[in-house]
């Protein structure tokens, strides 16, 4: 699965997008983001209140209890923005 | 006809609006967005989704089309970085009458706000910051869901 | 800036939004009626009343200024005989925000069609007819009343 | 006072201005409209229903049973339709 990163969550991450394998268990984009945030300090800072976060999958935005699916892409970043 | 562009390059009006009234339109409305200096912004920077955003901004397109019986839709938003005067994002609507232009053009500013995957960072001299989402903008985007939206 | 003109000219977008985006604002809206030739229509004939026409343009353009706070109201209307697709009606309005620019737009064309003094003769090859109001026209102008304006 | 047609009120009456000076018992714009009847034949279709007619007194629209005070330029013309 593709993991996009856009906007603050990007920078603190320090990356804008890796490749990662989540285990059965991880169900929804929270669960995802919960799982994401034990990889590097910037994870655990970026991802820390999931409140603050907004995400797609497969370039469809969506809520984050949303269930992952067969999903090829998720991205996980602010509040949009634009305008 | 619908057009839909993200673009680094400066927006043209003149170019964006050609066409749109060669449709038999009676109507043109247009919104420009524009780069405020008004509180010290010397730069702003527009991060986007490259993929999702096109679809997004195509798709609300063809719900305003679908809505209001568009003659076309014209929506261009610039990314990149941009100085205070700069044109961020154009939107045209051409329809037979006026209200169905102007509720269009209200209409796809008003989503494209909270429904496409754009960022904006701000620069002062040397000092950055996101720019942070607006409730107003929600609720601006909430009022065209009470009246039969098709989303 | 508020700047009304009456003239048989051609309406040339381009010269006609020059300076209206130069004025930090952050949102400018337009609007353009355009002759429609869809019922037959070969010549549109725009007839006015000299004077009084400009007097009632600037007015709505100072009342929209006003209950909107913008820093620009451009309102631009054609006389004479034109054909299909000749701009009949050009209005900008720019502001700090959206919601202002875009509603002082709507405003501005709505009362126009109401409160100044035009009238539109519509040619269909050799047989000419005048226009007939339309209430619809007047319950668009009655609907910015219901608002607290300045009239 | 002049009086101003515009539209089909000019055609019908045959000219776009006149010069009248109505006796006092002339108090209102339609009161006006019913005096200028009688000059022709094509004053008195054009001036027939009052109820397709509108009016502007010194540039100002106003109601047909406006009083004229002492206005200089009277307009009467159908309702408008410009944009």
């Amino acid at each position: 699965m593709r993991v996009l990163y856009f906007a603050w969550v990007r920078e603190q991450i320090g990356m804008s997008e890796e490749s990662v394998d989540p285990p059965e268990a991880v169900c929804t984009v929270a669960d995802l983001a919960e799982w994401l945030k034990d990889r590097t300090p910037g994870h655990a800072t970026a991802l820390r209140d999931l409140t603050r976060l907004r995400a797609a999958v497969d370039q469809q935005f969506v809520p984050l209890d949303s269930t992952l699916g067969n999903a090829k892409e998720v991205a996980i970043f602010p509040p949009v923005t634009g305008g | 006809m619908i057009r839909v562009s993200v673009d680094p390059a400066p927006i043209d009006l003149a170019s964006e609006l050609a066409g749109v009234d060669e449709l038999g339109a009676g109507a043109v409305a247009t919104f420009t967005g524009i780069v405020r200096g008004d509180d010290g912004v010397t730069c702003l920077e527009l991060e986007h989704y490259p993929g999702m955003t096109e679809a997004a901004l195509c798709d609300l397109a063809e719900q305003a089309a679908a809505r209001w019986s568009l003659l076309s839709a014209v929506v261009i938003h610039r990314v990149g970085p941009m100085t205070p005067g700069d044109r961020v994002v154009f939107i045209a609507t051409a329809a037979t009458h006026r209200r169905a232009a102007l509720d269009a053009c209200a209409y796809l500013i008003d989503r494209l706000k909270t429904n496409a995957p754009f960022w904006k960072r701000e620069h002062r001299g040397l000092v950055t910051a996101w720019v942070e989402a607006r409730a107003g903008d929600h609720q601006a985007a909430a009022r065209w869901a009470d009246q039969s939206a098709p989303d």
